[in-house]
């Protein structure tokens, strides 16, 4: 059962994933991004990391990609598509080094040790993950609670640049 | 306990100069002002703590934190609070204080205080450095914020060319000496292997094996620095110039402290000089001719505070004296006393100018005693004190320098006669001094009164002070005090024995006083009974009068012989050896750089795919070094 | 069906791979720059995948918290990025990044 | 998973789907006749006594009616809009527990789809989908008022995702788990002696700021500006007719329903009969089954009275203004909520274990 759910929804990532580089206008990109990430939560899913699984649809489903779609409707982008075409060429080259890297990243990947043990499933309950993004990695939470404020502030600032400068003007 | 009071002893002003210099850039004076004397009192207290624990316990405080530690120099920021430091602190923060508090009335009109006591409180912070650093280099920090307090407070009204000029002079021939000292720290630290002062001092009393030239060639680079900080012939110039700066500036620094640091230097490296024989002549020498020399000046001048200023070169004169001649402890008395007298003259002389707007000249001055009352009688005894009569305190330690230098281990007749000669001429121009200000008719034309109490009360303080202080060193001959200072110093700085003489130390007190009367009585016939018209008769029927007048042309001498053939190898250096030589030799790998540069610049195109691609084949190239073995 | 001794989960770091070359390709080929910052994304999430796996397969929680760190860092990438396109948009009137080379030496 | 579990979970499925999607004309008539009913007229009152048919009619109307596509639309986006708003709506009810359990053919099935550890945060990121429909749809209409009403909907949509987030976690710290089956076993018996033992009574703020924020995210009045005809003409479903139209429609209904079986199940003791433990019922009524079927007449019962709030407040509050909305969620809401969270924070700590 896992194993099917596996192939299907691995195939339909990789598909989705394919429909964002290849698609023509940038809103089916963002279509298949949302179809991508969707795929990725149930590749999670089947790991048995439900609360990662959910936090991928929550934030990168549920935002991130909302936010691409807002900023493709806000934009007029009906006369870039005829500049978004690129010379087979360097399609090519970048095909074959990209087809080459991952390769190489697989390799390397194989190599390591983690990727020899056998399945020890980890502690994916919410507690344990928590218990331990409280104790040992408090750090990293908090710092990142700060630069999740920084953020704030400065997508604040960037998306109303105009608007700031028009007050500042008056 | 007693470690981080001596801390908080040289921090606190520290803390207060940051305070106002940061935060209270917007203060009035009284505010910064107060800021700042809070600082500085309470850097006073806590030297009068660390005093009470020194004299009651007799233990010495040590403080050290790694500075440096370079091949066999281990330096440390090494502070110590022992005898020499229980006198020099107490003198800098105590006068320090009463300065501070003068000040809030001086520059009550002041636009920004806060850099005013900024740097006040900063000079203190680095006085106290100078006088507690327990190694040459901390030291010579001190030494060096203090001449960067001096130059920043005697340029302080900057927008005065001449007055920032004053400033940059004395700091220009402040370097002149700093280069002997520093050289003079090389050469220790070659003959010593450290600067630490007693481990210094453990070497050249424990053994006789080193060579007695370098030591003196190293102790003669230390007298330059000397000289250049307590303004000694030939590097004496810039101290009246100095005198641009604020009153109380000109009283803390350039009478009551920083000047006397080349005393304290000499009096630190006491073990060093006693076994120099030769340099300790040269600094006798020196002394007693920048005694001589300076008072001389002192008695044609009409300014009010260069009339103290040569007064002040003249007693660093008579300082050296004592040092040279072996008495170190005698010399550390007077700076204390003369410190005392000195802040009292300058801080009178600035309540003085105050009260008249500016004026400067005490030829338009006179009878001053009836709108300054309290700056009179504190200056009487000031006067007095300078002069040398007894019982105040400049009494007892003047003739103690005098009788040193006639019985002191490297002392002379010569010495005796020409410091004596000295001390005529001081008796006369401070009376001369004192008659033209205080009495006979007010010659002015402003409205003269006498400030506030943050005024006075500094005033009153010093005044007693000076009266008083001198009993710390009664004479042994006298046999009515233990002298005190003497049993607190000698454990530090050496001891000496007194030769016989052909006068004994009664007689040189006699002999000392009958002079001090003469001068006076010279001064009162002069410009007692009509001040106004003998000022500018009596010295006339001198001949030397114009020389005195023109201070000997020294200034223009040193003007023709070092700064324009100076000036000559600066232009040249500018416009020769600048540009075609080091310009060009550091020009030329930039330009190299540059051209390297230009011939890459086609990777920064700008295009973020550019610069991926450049990271893939950068990654892959790694990958593939990496695994290579794998693949294949 | 597929023998249940090959843990056919165990080939995520594979689709990881092809997810994280397509984000690649993307960004190498693509002229959009929106779309550039949506195959960032996917090569973000290739990156989340494999650290799943490494996480479950070791035993060691510590990875997902890293997929955790790694979603709310991106989140953060989004908002400024996209931030930073509109701004870019207003001043040039085009999202071509080949339109964007103000910075080159 | 053997036949049989397979054939259980796929009629189990298929029966609590249909229940919900029942939901939808039973709401069409309610909401007639209640509107009817504040605004003093009769309503629908042709079809059927008391107009009980009309929503059937209505069924027959959509499905008969011309299906028109606007020129130049992007019809792939334009035909997946509607799909993509109903799918998350439907999805959502997999997580809701409506009841505890029934035993038949010798084994315990749970009355629920599924039972995620994570349903909390399983009902919020799904429901976060739904706005893909709306975007998707209202942008590919080609219609820049529809376009106006999808951006709408979706920022506000987006900004009350916070509140209902910050209220879920809330109700997280409160029960300890982020189950709803958990949260709802937890809401059995009595409180106090006289009270019905409901979340809501620990978290009147979370309820309060949860149920204001449903009725945003859900597009009802007083928060459905993304439809507001006077300015919009119809938002983001304007240029959409027939069954398509049904659907946009549908998933609103859907939607208040599952949005009232969360607030039942985390403030009101979901399943459970108030006053009346488990125990205590089975020991009356003797069989697990009819246990479990008054828990499910009781679920409903909970999420009709929610619904017919939902009805009340639409007739009788006015709309708000855009930025009056933003500023009730970033103003009012989200502070509230994170007030709430530490407050409960420092009572958690105190009174640990309840």
């Amino acid at each position: 059962m896992r194993e099917v759910f596996f192939m299907i929804f691995s195939i339909f990532t990789v598909l989705a994933a394919l429909g964002v580089v290849v698609s023509r206008h940038a809103i089916f990109s963002a279509f298949s991004l949302v179809l991508a990430f969707f795929g990725l939560a149930i590749l999670y899913l089947l790991w048995g990391t439900s609360f990662v699984s959910m936090l991928q649809i929550l934030i990168y489903t549920g935002a991130i990609v909302v936010l691409f779609v807002f900023v493709v409707m806000l934009l007029d982008l009906k006369k870039e598509e005829t500049l978004d075409s690129a010379k087979t060429g360097p399609l090519v080259m970048a095909g074959l080094s990209v087809w080459f890297f991952s390769l190489l990243i697989l390799r390397a990947l194989n190599r390591a040790t983690y990727f020899k043990s056998t399945n020890v499933e980890a502690a994916s309950d919410i507690k344990s993950i928590s218990t331990l993004l409280f104790s040992k990695y408090l750090w990293g939470f908090e710092i990142l609670s700060v630069f999740l404020l920084a953020l704030i502030v400065s997508a604040c600032v960037l998306a109303r640049a105009e608007y700031m400068e028009r007050k500042a003007d008056q | 306990m007693m470690e981080f009071l001596l801390l908080s002893m040289i921090l606190i002003p520290l803390l207060g100069s940051i305070l106002n210099g940061l935060l209270l850039r917007s203060g009035s004076p009284a505010r910064t002002g107060t800021l700042a004397s809070t600082a500085a009192g309470l850097s006073f207290l806590a030297a009068l703590l660390l005093c009470w624990n020194y004299l009651s316990t007799g233990q010495i405080v040590n403080v050290n934190f790694e500075w440096l530690r370079v091949g066999g120099l281990n330096l440390a920021w090494g502070f110590r609070f022992d005898a020499i430091t229980v006198l020099m602190s107490l003198v800098v923060t105590g006068i320090g204080t009463l300065i501070h508090i003068f000040s809030i009335g001086y520059m009550d009109e002041e636009p920004t205080p806060y850099r005013f006591f900024a740097y006040l409180n900063l000079f203190l912070s680095a006085m106290l450095i100078l006088v507690t650093g327990a190694n040459l280099p901390v030291m010579f920090v001190g030494w060096e914020g203090v001449g960067l307090c001096s130059y920043l407070l005697i340029g302080y009204w900057y927008e005065d060319i001449k007055k920032a000029d004053a400033g940059m002079k004395a700091f220009v021939i402040n370097r002149i000496g700093d280069a002997g000292f520093l050289i003079g720290i090389f050469m220790l630290f070659q003959i010593f292997g450290t600067v630490d002062f007693e481990s210094m001092k453990l070497i050249v009393d424990g053994s006789g094996s080193l060579n007695v030239r370098w030591l003196q060639f190293a102790a003669f680079f230390l007298f330059v620095g000397a000289m250049g900080k307590s303004a000694q012939i030939p590097l004496f110039t810039w101290l009246p110039d100095a005198m641009a700066g604020p009153t109380p500036v000109s009283a803390l620094i350039h009478a009551a402290t920083m000047v006397t640091a080349g005393v304290y230097l000499v009096a630190r490296m006491g073990f060093l000089f006693r076994v120099s024989p030769d340099v300790s002549h040269f600094v006798a020498t020196i002394g007693c001719a920048t005694a001589l020399f300076a008072a001389s000046i002192a008695t044609a001048q009409r300014d009010i505070k260069k009339i103290l200023a040569y007064s002040t070169v003249s007693q660093l004169g008579f300082m050296f004296v004592a040092l040279g001649v072996g008495a170190y402890s005698v010399a550390l008395f007077h700076v204390m006393t003369h410190a005392f007298f000195k802040a009292l003259l300058f801080l009178a002389a600035g309540t003085i100018i105050h009260g008249l707007h500016g004026e400067q000249d005490v030829c338009k001055m006179g009878g001053l005693r009836k709108h300054f009352p309290v700056t009179f009688i504190t200056t009487s005894i000031a006067v007095a004190a300078i002069c040398g009569l007894p019982p105040l305190s400049g009494f007892f330690s003047k003739d103690a320098i005098v009788f040193a230098a006639l019985t002191g281990p490297y002392g002379g007749p010569y010495l005796w006669a020409g410091l004596s000669l000295a001390s005529l001429l001081t008796a006369f121009y401070m009376s001369r001094f004192y008659f033209l200000v205080f009495f006979g008719e007010y010659r002015g034309n402003a409205h003269p009164h006498e400030g506030g109490w943050a005024m006075k009360l500094p005033l009153m303080d010093l005044a007693i002070g000076s009266a008083v202080v001198g009993f710390l060193g009664m004479p042994h001959g006298l046999h009515v005090l233990p002298n005190y200072l003497d049993q607190l110093l000698v454990p530090t700085v050496p001891g000496w024995e007194e030769a016989h003489a052909f006068l004994t130390e009664i007689q040189s007190m006699v002999v000392a006083v009958a002079v001090a009367l003469t001068g006076i009585a010279i001064a009162a016939f002069f410009y007692l009974p009509n001040p106004a018209r003998s000022d500018k008769a009596a010295p006339k029927l001198l001949a030397i009068d114009t020389i005195l007048k023109n201070k000997y042309w020294v200034d223009e001498l040193y003007e023709v012989v070092f700064v324009v053939p100076f000036r000559f190898l600066s232009g040249v250096a500018a416009r020769i050896i600048d540009p075609r030589v080091i310009d060009a030799a550091v020009l030329f790998p930039s330009r190299l750089a540059r051209a390297g540069g230009t011939l890459l610049t086609f990777i920064q195109s700008g295009s973020s795919q550019f610069y991926l691609w450049i990271m893939l084949t950068g990654g892959l190239l790694v990958l593939w070094q990496a695994l290579k073995g794998l693949i294949v | 069906m597929i023998p249940a001794s090959v843990q056919i989960l165990h080939w995520s770091h594979y689709v990881a791979a092809c997810l994280f070359a397509l984000g690649m390709f993307g960004f190498l080929i693509r002229k959009n720059a929106i779309v550039v910052l949506m195959c960032i994304e996917l090569m973000l999430n290739a990156v989340n995948l494999i650290l799943v796996e490494v996480s479950m397969r070791s035993g060691h929680p510590e990875g997902l918290i890293f997929v955790i760190f790694i979603i709310t860092v991106a989140a953060a990438e989004a908002a400024v990025g996209l931030g930073i396109i509109l701004n870019l948009y207003r001043a040039k009137g085009t999202v071509n990044i080949d339109a964007f080379r103000e910075l080159q030496g | 998973m053997d036949l049989t579990e397979l054939s259980i979970v796929s009629i189990k499925t298929l029966l609590i789907y249909v229940a919900f999607i029942q939901v939808v004309p039973v709401m069409i008539w309610v909401e007639r006749k209640g509107a009817a009913l504040i605004q003093d007229r009769p309503g629908p009152n042709r079809v059927g006594p008391f107009g009980v048919f009309q929503p059937i009619a209505d069924a027959l109307k959509f499905l008969f009616k011309e299906d028109p596509v606007p020129k130049e639309v992007n019809r792939l986006l334009y035909n997946l809009g509607p799909f993509l708003i109903l799918l998350p709506s439907s999805l959502i009810i997999a997580a809701i527990p409506v009841g505890d359990r029934v035993e038949l053919f010798g084994r315990d099935i749970l009355l629920q789809v599924a039972d995620i550890d994570v349903a909390l945060l399983f009902f919020l990121s799904i429901s976060s989908l739904g706005v893909y429909g709306i975007l998707f749809g209202g942008w590919a209409s080609n219609n820049k008022y529809s376009l106006l009403g999808a951006m709408r909907s979706s920022s506000q949509v987006i900004s009350y995702e916070i509140p209902i987030a910050l209220s879920a976690a809330n109700a997280v710290m409160f029960y300890g788990t982020f189950s709803l089956r958990q949260m709802v076993m937890q809401q059995e018996g009595v409180l106090l002696g006289f009270l019905p033992n409901w979340g809501i009574w620990f978290q009147p703020i979370g309820f309060l700021v949860l149920f204001v924020a449903l009725f945003a995210e859900t597009n009802r009045l007083p928060f459905d500006l993304p439809e507001s005809e006077a300015e919009l003409v119809g938002g983001y479903h304007t240029e959409y007719g027939s069954m398509k139209f049904a659907a946009f429609f549908m998933a609103e209904y859907i939607n208040l329903a599952t949005a009232s079986a969360l607030l039942v199940t985390l403030f009101f003791g979901g399943w459970h009969v108030p006053w009346l433990s488990d125990s205590w019922l089975l020991l009356k009524l003797g069989s697990q089954n009819v246990v479990a079927l008054v828990q499910v007449a009781m679920f409903l019962a909970k999420i009709s009275v929610l619904l017919c709030i939902f009805v009340w407040v639409r007739w009788t509050v006015p709309r708000f203004r855009f930025d009056q909305l933003m500023h009730l969620a970033w103003g009012n809401l989200i502070p509230l909520g994170l007030a709430n969270i530490i407050v409960t924070a420092i009572l958690l700590y105190f009174f640990e274990g309840r």
